[in-house]
């Protein structure tokens, strides 16, 4: 092999480790949530079998999200058990009233509008479809965020590639597109977006 | 089914009070900015005035609420739109501006004959804290984009997610009713179902007193007005205009206005 | 091993290809322009749970419903509520801007001494010595409601003078104090029953009144209608909003409203158009045609307009006695369609005039139009929550903005029956802002509070048992089973109203025809005039050719 | 010392004569200072955004659209000359070849460049690749744009790499011969792409159905304004190139292409001319009297708005395009080098004036019954803008002209492409 076919096979090389490896991790930022929460935990103790007992739909359709503090404080109002994050949901947010700054991994943009009435509801989803089964989980998903964009890993997916990712990873518009053209829903951008 | 939702400016009724026009606006959470001038401003409803040309005790002026006429037939900006940020929905008829999609081209400012079509020319901004009284259901827009009346989209995805949330398909349309036709003072502005011939709107709209401003360019606009008095239909026409002693008048007034 | 820059080259050319099967490009791409949609200084909408609460607005003295839509516990946005039996839906301009005020530039949110910083002990110190002083006068803007009564029994208790600084609507009412003895704030007009309304320059479709409530009767009896129910004459110099809407439009030389009034009387008696008989006005119809600008003919043909659909009533632009006397000779004084008493009771005010003498010191509440300005050697503490500039203040004390505190809301000017109804505090006010009432309360703790007042009102009211409460329907107060559901129901937004006003009960004596107005009258086109504008009010006035920006007047 | 470290005569093609660098880099200075305003000018409608010119909602486009029309329309001389010599074999026209493809490369980049200004979201330009609308001229011409300055790089590459000093690096070398006989392909590539491109800039305006002054009638999805500017653009191409060819001889004091040369793009530009004003008086009547009354609008509404009176039709017609037209084909004017190159400058001048009354006229005319006339003024910063791009052109063609063989190609050069 000649000297130039070398030297440019290098810089290949160099590009490829670059931007495969070096580049998602100078990307995105790795942040832990305000309170380490189990669901699987949560689940047992409290007998919860079903999402929507806690991530409800409002009386007019809109989707409850994350339960208010309120909600926490039902049962943690004074701290129950030992670990430090028990001690930081009560001391840090319950007592002093404030909200979890929780962040949400499948947090959409400002201009999405996704209902889950209509999801759930008219499409028979269900939750596990596109949230995995974290809802299942004993331990806390690490939250990556976009230093460009702001998003959440989550949407892009965790494959940088996007290729071979499994269904609910990734919730990228053309994931929603993707999905639509599956079930032969019809929607236009007014079906989404604000 | 799908719907095709218009409206009915009835202009006699209509006294120029502004209120469609800060009601949209305070839904749309369009910012209201201290440098923005009636050139540059960000108006989805704007309330314009014509005048029958005449001076004096036989002057008459009129108030005509003008928004996105959302055409339906070869509707111009979305023909030009060269990243499809602009739609007309199939299920409303909506004519949908994507401002997250917007390039910042402004060619469809330059197809719209009504000059419905807005440009950001600053960034969106609020007195300091004023952001916690935007309306949650639009998301503000960034500058260097184009805007435009979407018909209070948001109302409707509310109507959609209740409808939803019920079990039902079809929304009620007394959920879903704009922010200006809420807000009008006089009941001038009538809104529902063009495609329902039973739905008052689209009665109305067939009335013998409704017209559409330049509906000879063929762009089927689904926003209507009506009148009783003959001058201020005449202006569905542009200058030339068929009804031939309205056309001297305006004429005049062309000459009178721009010398 | 050299390194040669040709080897640079080619090892750049290389690492480029290999960048472009990596996601450094595409991704690159694909987030700078998610950036550009999400651009981290442009505010966007609080996410948070959306409720609809239904009030009253508190801007003005209209009292007009007001659903207000608040999200994550904020206001975001303000309608009509159309089952309310005044505003009907409507709301003015500025009302569906309201909820933005509260975050205005100009928001007071500390007490200012003479244009420095200053503190409450400090007012409330100077306040109290002012009270020990010598006379201080309490100036309120919105008469009649439960923090009126703190204010006035303050003023009392402390041998000083109630001030009112009264609508413009009321004051055009004022004439009629004189020749009748009835309070103005005790009159309305019925104009639910009128056929024909000649407006002297009120701007009626544009800001008179609560806006909802004539132009709601307008859309129905008359707009459109080549022979409508109600006929709208606007005597107007220019082709204002209401002349440009009006059955006929009058136009006429600026500030000849007066002459044209009696020049139409002058007709109406001669010819025996109507049955009263009294004084003539002096002015000959010649005179009055050559000082409206009209002929003599027009005159004639407007009187005989006027009285061809009865009931007819003239309205003015303030305080105009020789449209009152008009009137009085079409006989709309005291009969259905005409100028009604709406209440037994109604208090005679003492205005608040500008001038004023001999005072100690002036508190005037936020309620006060903020173009009042006292001319007076007094030390004035002036409540305001806004700061509308160039304000001749003392003290500027910071009070609770819009929707920040409990109020209610009395009877508005110019309606045909009385109401009751209360705006409850949606948001809380910021720390340091403090109402009139609840500063007088704090140096005087003998003082009922607003809260316990309102208690009472309801109670009064529905021991009354009259009247009627419009919430998503109308019950009769005999119908409802306690005063606190009463209470209950008014502070989700419900509207009390009272019983009809009867015809009569009320006679107005003319001995002679009043002298004509000196000077211009009032401008009352701006009715009610904010101290600041919500900053959306921008579309209106500089970003569309629809209004004029509001000019000042003496503030 | 200083003197010897001041030379560049290494990088100056062999065998020509340049003037000093001294009075070189004295020549730039200004142009240089041009564009350094002009990129500061653009760098605040970047950073502030488009509040920094005057356009608004109503002229909505403004001096730049106007003028990026211009250019390239008048920078449609390098495909129509690369197809003149590629194509149609005219090889008398060879000398000007290479000004031709450095023109038409700073008009299409300085196009481009004013055009990433111009959009509100500069970052989002992939998006009309990625959702593209098939239906949108504008798609058309970015697309063609794209293509067609990619087509001119490539055709400038070759010239680059005949720098003395480049051609020292035998890869170069190689690389540009490969791509030299790309070039007739490139040519015919570039030519197709042209067309297109100048057409869609046409049907921009054309289409605008919402618009009458500017909307036209046409041959199947094309308005009439699409073959217009084709014709118009291939009709001043040459006469600009011709302008651009005269300035440089008259600043460099050198003779560098034989006058037939001139003559003959005179005779193509004006024969072209004629026939665009035949077309252009044709699709005015039509439009006049036919596509505008159906659509409600009169044409006398359009002309009642000064300074748009009916004269500028006469001069867009008749001044700047009958007259020229007959000036560089009569064979009396067309020998006279003034008469040639003031007919070239009015033809320049047509083309002009029609995209200005196109982009311009179209906005300011109103269409609602009750609109008013508006008008507009750029700002500073729009002019400045456009100003760095002139200096930037300015300032590529003087490096070009200094250190690539522009209008001598050398010996080899020669029958290296006469043996094609």
């Amino acid at each position: 092999m000649s000297r130039n076919t070398l030297v440019f096979g290098f810089g290949v090389a160099v590009a490829l480790v670059v931007g495969w490896i070096g580049f998602p991790r100078a990307l995105y930022v790795r942040q832990s949530q305000p309170v380490e929460f189990l669901h699987k935990t949560h689940a047992e103790k409290s007998g919860v079998a079903d999402c929507g007992e806690c991530h409800a739909l409002r009386e007019d359709g809109a989707y409850g999200g994350i339960p208010a503090m309120e909600k926490c404080a039902g049962c943690h109002s004074e701290r129950i058990g030992e670990s430090k994050a028990e001690a930081t949901l009560v001391d840090s947010f319950i007592k002093p009233g404030r909200e979890t700054p929780w962040l949400v991994y499948s947090r959409q943009p400002a201009n999405v509008w996704f209902s889950h009435a209509i999801h759930v509801k008219h499409g028979g989803l269900t939750c596990t479809e596109c949230h995995a089964s974290y809802g299942m989980t004993d331990q806390v998903k690490v939250y990556e965020v976009n230093r460009i964009s702001g998003y959440s890993r989550d949407i892009w997916g965790h494959s940088m590639s996007r290729l071979r990712r499994a269904p609910h990873e990734g919730m990228k518009m053309t994931d929603c597109e993707d999905c639509h053209r599956r079930r032969n829903v019809e929607v236009g951008c007014l079906g989404c977006h604000e | 089914m799908s719907a095709r939702y218009g409206m009915v400016i009835d202009l006699d009724r209509c006294t120029g009070c502004g209120s469609c026009m800060m009601a949209c606006a305070s839904e749309n959470n369009v910012p209201p900015l201290p440098q923005a001038t009636a050139r540059t401003g960000l108006t989805p409803m704007l309330v314009r005035k014509a005048s029958n040309g005449m001076e004096g005790g036989a002057r008459r002026e009129v108030f005509i609420p003008i928004m996105c006429m959302h055409c339906e037939h070869e509707t111009p900006c979305v023909k030009v739109c060269p990243q499809q940020a602009v739609e007309v929905d199939k299920a409303t008829g909506i004519v949908m501006q994507m401002p997250q999609r917007c390039l910042g081209c402004r060619y469809c400012m330059t197809a719209c004959p009504y000059h419905a079509r807005y440009f950001n020319w600053w960034d969106p901004a609020w007195p300091k804290g004023m952001e916690k009284s935007l309306n949650p259901g639009v998301a503000s827009r960034m500058r260097g984009v184009v805007e435009k009346c979407n018909m209070c989209h948001a109302r409707l995805h509310t109507a959609k997610e209740k409808a939803a949330a019920a079990g039902k398909r079809e929304i009620d349309l007394a959920d879903y009713v704009p922010a200006c036709v809420e807000a009008c003072p006089t009941g001038a502005i009538r809104f529902g179902n063009l495609a329902d011939p039973n739905d008052a709107a689209s009665k109305e709209a067939r009335s013998p007193e409704a017209f559409r401003l330049l509906a000879r360019i063929g762009t089927e606009p689904k926003v209507y007005y009506k009148s009783k008095e003959a001058w201020v239909r005449a202006l569905a026409e542009s200058k030339s205009g068929s009804v031939p002693e309205v056309k001297r008048v305006e004429a005049g007034h062309a000459e009178v206005q721009h010398g | 091993m050299k390194v040669s820059r040709r080897d640079l080259l080619v090892w750049s050319a290389g690492a480029a290809a290999g960048l472009i099967v990596t996601p450094v490009p595409w991704k690159l791409l694909d987030d700078t322009s998610i950036w550009s949609q999400n651009w981290p200084w442009i505010p966007q909408p609080t996410r948070g749970p959306v409720e609809m609460k239904q009030s009253v607005c508190t801007l003005c003295p209209q009292g007009c419903g007001m659903r207000v839509r608040m999200a994550a516990g904020w206001p975001v946005g303000v309608a009509g509520v159309s089952s309310h039996p005044v505003s009907r839906g409507a709301l003015c301009p500025l009302g569906f801007g309201a909820h933005q005020l509260n975050w205005h530039p100009q928001r007071l949110k500390t007490v200012r001494h003479r244009g420095g910083a200053s503190a409450w002990g400090d007012a409330q110190a100077a306040f109290a010595k002012a009270c020990k002083e010598g006379p201080v006068v309490v100036i309120d803007g919105y008469p009649g409601r439960a923090a009126s009564s703190m204010l006035e029994s303050f003023a009392q208790k402390h041998d000083g003078g109630y001030r009112v600084v009264l609508s413009a609507e009321t004051r055009a009412l004022t004439p009629y104090e004189k020749w009748s003895g009835v309070p103005a704030s005790a009159l309305g007009y019925d104009l639910e029953n009128a056929k024909t309304i000649v407006s002297f320059g009120a701007p009626l479709l544009d800001g008179w009144g609560a806006p909802g409530r004539f132009t709601r009767l307008w859309a129905e009896r008359a707009a459109g209608m080549n022979d409508p129910q109600l006929r709208l004459i606007q005597v107007d110099e220019s082709l204002s909003r209401t002349a440009s809407r009006a059955w006929q439009w009058v136009p006429v030389r600026a500030s000849a409203e007066s002459a044209l009034a009696a020049g139409v009387a002058r007709v109406l008696l001669e010819e025996r158009l109507v049955a009263w008989r009294g004084p003539m006005p002096s002015l000959t119809l010649a005179e009055a045609a050559e000082r409206t600008g009209l002929s003599a003919d027009a005159i004639r043909d407007l009187a005989r307009t006027i009285v061809a659909r009865t009931p007819a009533v003239a309205i003015g632009n303030g305080i105009d006695p020789e449209i009152a006397a008009l009137n009085v000779v079409l006989g709309a004084a005291a009969t259905p369609g005409g100028i009604v008493r709406r209440s037994k009771r109604g208090a005679a005010y003492v205005p608040a005039d500008a001038a004023m003498p001999s005072v100690r010191a002036a508190l005037i509440d936020a309620s006060v139009p903020w173009d009042f300005a006292p001319q007076t050697d007094a030390e004035v503490f002036r409540f305001a929550a806004w700061d509308g500039g160039s304000s001749r203040a003392d003290w500027l004390l910071p009070a609770p903005g819009f929707l920040e505190e409990l109020m209610d809301v009395p009877t508005a000017p110019t309606l045909a029956a009385e109401t009751y109804a209360i705006a409850p505090s949606l948001t809380k006010p910021p720390a340091e802002v403090q109402s009139a009432a609840q500063f007088l309360g704090g140096i005087d703790p003998s003082l009922t509070p607003v809260d316990k007042i309102i208690h009472s009102r309801c109670g009064n009211l529905f021991h009354a048992r009259a009247g009627t409460l419009i919430g998503r329907e109308a019950t009769p107060v005999a119908k409802i089973a306690s005063a606190q559901a009463l209470e209950e129901q008014l502070q989700k937004g419900a509207v009390w109203v009272g019983e009809a006003a009867r015809p009569g009960g009320w006679r107005c004596e003319l001995k002679e025809w009043p002298a004509a107005a000196s000077g211009p009258p009032e401008n009352l086109t701006a009715t009610w005039s904010a101290p600041v504008l919500p900053p959306l009010a921008t579309k209106l006035y500089q970003e569309s050719s629809l209004r004029e920006m509001p000019a000042r007047r003496n503030a | 010392m200083a003197s010897a470290a001041l030379t560049d005569s290494r990088w100056i093609t062999r065998g020509e004569e340049r003037t000093s660098l001294s009075r070189f880099l004295l020549w730039l200075a200004p142009w240089t200072v041009l564009l350094a305003l002009g990129a500061y000018a653009a760098g605040l409608c970047l950073y502030f955004g488009l509040n920094q010119t005057n356009m608004d909602n109503r002229f909505a486009f403004g001096l730049w659209i106007f003028l990026d029309l211009g250019i390239i329309a008048l920078g449609a001389g390098a495909f129509f000359t690369g197809f003149l010599v590629y194509i149609l074999k005219r090889a008398e026209l060879r000398p000007i070849l290479n000004t031709a493809v450095v023109v038409g490369f700073i008009c299409y980049s300085g196009a481009v460049g004013i055009l990433g200004i111009d959009v509100g979201q500069p970052l989002r330009f992939w998006f009309t690749f990625w959702h593209p609308n098939t239906h949108s001229m504008l798609t058309e011409v970015t697309f063609c744009i794209t293509c067609y300055l990619l087509v001119l790089c490539l055709e400038y590459i070759p010239i680059l790499l005949r720098n003395r000093q480049l051609r020292k690096l035998p890869s170069f070398l190689v690389f540009e011969h490969q791509l030299h006989k790309l070039v007739p392909v490139l040519a015919g590539v570039g030519t197709l792409l042209s067309f297109f491109h100048q057409g869609s800039l046409g049907g921009l305006y054309g289409v605008l159905r919402g618009r009458p002054f500017a909307f036209r009638q046409g041959f199947f999805i094309w308005p009439s304004t699409f073959f217009l500017f084709i014709l118009s653009a291939i009709a001043t191409g040459p006469s600009f190139l011709m302008l651009v060819t005269a300035t440089v001889e008259k600043v460099t004091g050198r003779r560098l292409v034989p006058q037939e040369v001139f003559r003959r793009l005179g005779f193509i530009s004006g024969s072209l001319l004629a026939i665009y004003v035949a077309a252009k008086s044709i699709d005015t009547l039509i439009w006049l009297n036919v596509t505008s009354p159906s659509v409600g609008f009169a044409p006398w509404q359009y002309y009642i708005y000064k300074p748009f009176g009916t004269p500028i039709l006469f001069v867009e017609i008749v001044l700047l395009g009958l007259v020229p037209a007959f000036l560089l084909t009569y064979r009396k004017t067309a020998m006279r080098r003034g008469w040639l190159l003031s007919a070239a400058v009015l033809a320049c001048a047509g083309v002009l004036l029609n995209r200005f009354v196109l982009t311009v006229q179209t906005l300011a005319v109103p269409t609602l019954p009750f609109d008013e006339f508006l008008q507009y003024t750029p700002s500073w910063q729009e002019v400045a803008s456009f100003g760095g791009v002139i200096a930037y052109g300015v300032i590529i063609y003087s490096l070009s002209y200094r250190y690539l063989p522009m209008f001598a190609p050398s010996k080899g050069e020669n029958t290296n492409v006469s043996g094609d």
